[in-house]
């Protein structure tokens, strides 16, 4: 089935919870109304004709600068059977987004949801087991965000590197090597 | 009793099947080098360290940009009008002095993208990889020299026409044709 | 097994439930079977595990939030460092991704180049795969013979592009350097040697070994539902008896032009998508590499030489949209998510890790196996921790 | 004790006038200086060789670096071992911590006292030889137990607990078929195991009883491996899962005496085996026994421990690991029930008495056993090239086979 004819069956079952959809995109999709997206990804397995077994990959962007100011849950899902693709995208306001978990209907979402909370702090509830994946579990913030500034320390740890060579240097010490006389060939140029 | 059996005599038979193996290559040559005495002949185009001749370098910054890690620090200055010309060795004049130009290659990532953009070739990868040292500032690396000749006449109008122009954008960093394929990877 | 069903994990993890003769084995990030930086919580009876807590994040580098601040060139070297294994199977994914975006076609004969690289790529990352899968159950030997020939193929690297391991070969529109002539001879020597002599050596000194055959013929069964609802791809999909292969269902950079099988495990010796099967994939997909390759080098021949840098665009400006697209990688499926929006710099690169995914099955495949088994399904899933934590 | 004197007689005939004393203290501590010169450097020499051998299995060179060809390399090593520091780590049992590689060097060295090195060259000739050296080896497992108990380390306790069930679980395999000799010679004397096998190299234990001794010779040779935690079965020590298993926590001198230790038991079992089934100091033909004055025993009996040293390595360096269940599978279901086979078949055929004229029963019955097993290798066999021809067919290339696998590179 092509991407217009899955819109069309999703829009048949859920009507105005399936919000837009944007079929010219690079990879077609289907905005989801967010409480209802744990039923959409269901029908979606569920569904014979449709059959997505797999999520292929559940991504987290931000987008403070477009008009609502929002933050996306992407969900890109793939048949096996079918060999065909979709993807459905839920909007979610950009302080404490919360978006129900698909956990039960794919088992991967378990840590991709882990890793969306992890760098853009989207919760998802219902989540067994909502820890941080990547990050050590007592940072603070979310740095995916474009609104990130890097913390000046971390457990009494530089975050940004000091220029220590600058300190040196201000102390008056000359570091570094060369300038170089020889000059090595260039090995790189065509010879004419 | 059969599945017993035929356990003990497949397990047998693979091992010897095994041990036939490592018996051969108990005679085949090593292929180990011994490194400071031998080392591996490494082909003309292998990146190891940066280098950057400073008499041709126009001041452009293209490196400077292109480099993801911005291991490459530079500061030029506006050449005075009265300042005698000078031309890079690729024909091109030289408007800016370079004060200082540092490569820190504890940070460079090797990727070679600093080589492409430069319009001079001034900027290039030489494959010397031995520069191990204890303190790790000796890996940044000062070009900026104060006594350097740079060409006094325009090298394009004096020399043959035949010198190779600046062509427009990343020069192509066609391979040269290296005159005979190290022995390395022809596993001879 | 059926998929994770929530609730039940934090629970009896509580220490009040804990029964007292259990014991918490902690296989540290630094371990020499882990495969990198990879700490396993295994809550052990005796030498059987109850249950296994992975704990990932090490390595993590960071690149998406790189890839938001470099321009898209200058995003290929991180790619390259996210599996150091494979350096080249990344680069080509972003590369075909970005391609795909600003719809560039590129002539036959880069493409020819990059299946070339890619599938030389394939065996030298299989020979690690197995040849540490074999170092970790105890074997030495095989994987000093697979690194010796690994070598070789990370010579012929060397001789065009100049690295051994992180390349930084495949560029948006093209490819960094043209073949050395004399290149399609060596690699012919070398695919020559491996066919006849390495190949059926390490199948006949270790893979149908009955040693090794018993250590982990059985062990870890991954049945087909769990490997698609965990998303296992690649050569850990293909183990679990599923022909799922991207070169074939959706051809990118002109495989649709070279014929080879796509091995799937038989369970030869055992229930199929236990890790021999997966270990097996890997070894006939070297072969199956190597008759691409031949296949390829024939292509080169008889092909009139273009520009490799005709296509690169001087300045990379993808219009402003976004693409999902994913490329077989030799540990799996690699997808690139790329949003862009006008600008030099990607506006977001998120990436589809099949060792992430990979491991997200691990605490279910782990429950019941014994440590030393635990080792075994480890290494057969073949994760490259660069790649997990990005 | 007595050769050594009519040797030193007949070199200074002075030596008559002495104190008996002297001439005892002379006498007995000559050899018993030689032979533990050899016992504790001869390790050193194995570590080079092993090291040797795995690299040249494996296309590389090994040590090169120390000496020429690498030959000082071990002494390079040990005198690092010993001027590294032995770290104590907290919460260790101080005193069983120092304890436990000193045992394990006890069982590793004792058995030297009964193993015959020629007609009279044997420290002591015990009449209950082989059984005192089973006896004195299970004290090397105590010692393990007591390091992986004492290093207070999780990775430890798994080591020891395995070693300890792995070399118990193969005593009773090798003590059974250390019975099919013994009941053939009568004796449990090393020295009289070996002269019983006089003669020759067709008299020699391993092919007598044609069938029966070569599936004892290598029932015991696996279990001899299992003993010294050596090649599939080196569990204990398992690199990748245990880390170093029961001595993770040891460091400079004591960690030298493991090494040390395993080596000399590889040793040890291995001249044991020699005895048992390849005639000792025996040399394949009678008249090579004697090179002039020389006795040249000792030669012999190292020259063929050395060549089972050399196959243990060869298995290290081939196979994986085997994994403990799989290690129990082997040694109660497969070899307890061959050795309690062979055990009633060869105690029936002694009981066959040889007939007046001395007709060598011993060496002739066996041979309807032969048919009987003949049959059953061919049968094994097709089932061999049904293998073959299935790993053709997974090569997927008409004819490839092994043919092809003659080639080497280069």
């Amino acid at each position: 089935m092509d991407a217009g004819a899955i819109r069309d069956a999703l829009a048949l079952k859920f009507g105005e919870r399936i919000t837009s959809a944007d079929l010219e995109a690079g990879s077609p999709f289907a905005v989801v109304r967010t409480d209802a997206i744990a039923e959409v990804a269901a029908f979606c397995k569920a569904e014979p004709a449709l059959c997505f077994d797999n999520l292929m990959c559940l991504s987290g962007v931000d987008y403070p600068k477009q008009t609502p100011p929002r933050m996306e849950v992407v969900y890109h899902l793939f048949s096996y059977r079918h060999r065909h693709s979709f993807a459905l995208k839920v909007q979610l306001p950009r302080e404490n987004p919360a978006v129900p978990t698909v956990e039960s209907v794919w088992g991967v979402a378990n840590w991709h949801e882990r890793e969306a909370w992890d760098l853009f702090g989207i919760v998802f509830t219902g989540h067994s087991d909502m820890r941080r994946i990547l990050l050590p579990d007592d940072w603070e913030g979310h740095p995916l965000r474009k609104d990130w500034q890097d913390p000046e320390y971390y457990n009494g740890l530089h975050v940004k590197p000091t220029p220590q060579m600058v300190d040196r240097v201000l102390q008056g010490e000359t570091i570094g090597v060369g300038p170089f006389d020889f000059t090595p060939e260039n090995r790189h140029v065509e010879e004419p | 009793m059969k599945q017993w059996l035929e356990d003990i005599w497949e397990g047998f038979f693979t091992v010897l099947v095994g041990m036939r193996i490592t018996w051969r290559h108990l005679f085949t040559r090593s292929v180990t080098l011994q490194y400071p005495s031998v080392k591996w002949p490494l082909p003309p185009k292998s990146r190891m360290r940066l280098f950057m001749k400073y008499e041709d370098c126009i001041g452009c910054g293209q490196c400077v940009r292109a480099c993801p890690v911005a291991c490459i620090s530079m500061k030029t200055e506006k050449r005075p009008a009265d300042a005698p010309p000078i031309w890079a060795s690729t024909g091109q004049p030289i408007k800016l002095d370079v004060t200082a130009f540092d490569i820190d290659m504890s940070l460079c990532c090797y990727c070679n993208l600093c080589v492409y953009p430069c319009p001079t070739f001034c900027i290039y990868m030489t494959p010397e990889y031995e520069f191990a040292t204890k303190d790790l500032t000796e890996h940044l690396y000062r070009f900026a020299k104060k006594d350097a000749q740079f060409l006094t006449e325009d090298p394009k109008s004096k020399a043959a026409p035949d010198t190779p122009t600046a062509p427009g954008g990343s020069p192509p960093p066609a391979a040269p044709a290296p005159s005979n394929p190290p022995a390395g990877p022809a596993g001879a | 097994m059926s998929a994770a069903t929530p609730g039940t994990w934090t629970s009896d993890w509580e220490s009040g439930s804990l029964d007292t003769d259990e014991m918490v084995l902690n296989m540290g990030p630094q371990h020499p079977a882990t495969h990198g930086v990879l700490r396993l919580e295994l809550r052990t009876d005796g030498e059987i595990v109850r249950a296994a807590r992975p704990h990932i994040g090490y390595l993590h580098r960071c690149f998406e939030k790189h890839a938001e601040n470099v321009d898209y060139p200058g995003v290929m070297p991180y790619a390259d460092r996210m599996d150091y294994v494979a350096a080249m199977g990344n680069t080509l994914g972003f590369a075909l991704t970005v391609e795909k975006l600003m719809g560039i076609e590129l002539s036959p004969y880069v493409q020819t180049i990059r299946v070339l690289m890619a599938e030389l790529q394939r065996i030298a990352s299989h020979a690690v795969a197995v040849g540490t899968y074999t170092m970790d159950i105890g074997a030495f030997t095989p994987f000093l013979h697979l690194l010796r020939d690994r070598e070789k193929v990370l010579d012929l690297f060397e001789w065009t592009c100049g690295a051994r391991l992180l390349y930084n070969y495949n560029w948006v529109g093209g490819v960094s350097h043209d073949l050395p002539d004399g290149f399609v001879r060596a690699a012919r020597d070398l695919l020559r040697e491996f066919d006849s002599v390495t190949h059926p050596e390490l199948l006949d000194l270790i893979i149908h070994n009955r040693i090794f055959v018993k250590r982990i013929a059985n062990v870890g069964v991954c049945p087909p539902e769990l490997a698609i609802s965990h998303d296992l791809t690649g050569p850990n999909l293909r183990g679990s008896g599923l022909a799922r292969d991207l070169r074939k269902d959706f051809p990118y950079s002109g495989y649709e032009r070279y014929e080879f099988e796509v091995p799937v495990g038989k369970g030869q010796y055992g229930p199929v998508g236990s890790c021999f099967d997966r270990n097996w994939v890997r070894v006939a997909e070297m072969r199956e590499s190597s008759k691409i390759v031949h296949q390829a080098l024939d292509r080169l021949e008889r092909m009139e030489k273009t520009d490799v840098h005709e296509k690169v665009p001087k300045r990379v400006k993808p219009p402003k949209g976004e693409i999902y697209f994913r490329s077989e990688a030799p540990r799996g499926q690699l997808g690139f998510y790329v949003v862009s929006d006008g600008g030099i710099n990607p506006y977001r690169v998120k990436v589809k890790s099949p060792c992430f995914t990979a491991m997200s099955a691990f605490h279910h495949l782990a429950k019941g196996l014994m440590i030393a088994d635990v080792i075994a399904l480890i290494g057969s899933l073949d994760i490259v921790l660069g790649e997990i934590d990005r | 004790m007595d050769a050594t004197y009519a040797f030193l007689a007949s070199l200074v005939p002075a030596i008559a006038g002495w104190p008996a004393w002297a001439v005892v203290a002379l006498c007995a501590g000559l050899p018993a200086l030689v032979l533990f010169h050899f016992m504790a450097l001869a390790p050193l020499v194995y570590v080079y060789g092993e090291r040797k051998i795995a690299a040249f299995m494996q296309d590389r060179l090994g040590p090169m670096r120390v000496g020429p060809y690498g030959v000082l390399q071990t002494i390079a090593d040990a005198v690092k071992l010993l001027f590294k520091e032995a770290i104590y780590p907290r919460g260790v049992d101080r005193k069983l911590f120092v304890i436990a590689p000193l045992l394990v060097n006890v069982g590793a060295f004792l058995p030297f006292v009964v193993i015959p090195w020629g007609a009279r060259l044997q420290p002591a000739d015990l009449n209950v030889g082989v059984f005192y050296v089973s006896a004195i080896s299970a004290i090397s497992t105590v010692g393990l137990i007591m390091a992986g108990w004492a290093s207070n380390n999780k990775y430890a306790l798994f080591g020891a607990m395995r070693s300890a069930a792995q070399i118990v679980s193969y005593e009773i395999p090798s003590l059974l078929i250390i019975l099919v000799p013994v009941m053939i010679v009568g004796s449990l004397s090393l020295q009289d195991l070996t002269l019983a096998q006089a003669g020759g190299l067709q008299n020699w234990f391993l092919f007598r009883y044609f069938p029966i001794m070569p599936v004892a010779f290598v029932c015991f040779f696996v279990a001899a491996l299992a003993e010294t935690n050596r090649a599939p079965f080196d569990i204990p020590e398992a690199e990748s899962e245990l880390v170093a298993g029961f001595h993770t926590e040891y460091s400079g001198f004591f960690f030298s005496l493991f090494f040390l230790a395993e080596y000399t038991e590889m040793f040890v079992v291995s001249a044991v085996t020699t005895v048992l089934f390849l005639g000792g100091y025996l040399a394949p033909h009678p008249t090579l026994q004697q090179i002039g004055p020389l006795p040249m025993g000792w030669f012999w009996l190292w020259f063929k421990a050395w060549s089972l040293v050399f196959v243990m390595m060869w298995l290290r360096w081939t196979l994986p690991r085997v994994r403990v269940d799989q290690l129990m599978y082997i040694a109660w279901k497969v070899l307890l029930p061959i050795a309690l086979v062979l055990v009633v078949v060869v105690g029936g055929l002694v009981l066959v008495p040889a007939t007046a004229d001395g007709f060598p029963w011993d060496r002739y019955v066996g041979w309807p056993l032969t048919l009987l097993v003949v049959g059953f290798l061919f049968m094994v066999m097709i089932r061999a090239l049904q293998w073959n021809r299935h790993r053709e067919q997974e090569l997927a290339l008409p004819g490839h086979g092994a043919a092809a696998v003659g080639q080497v590179p280069r």
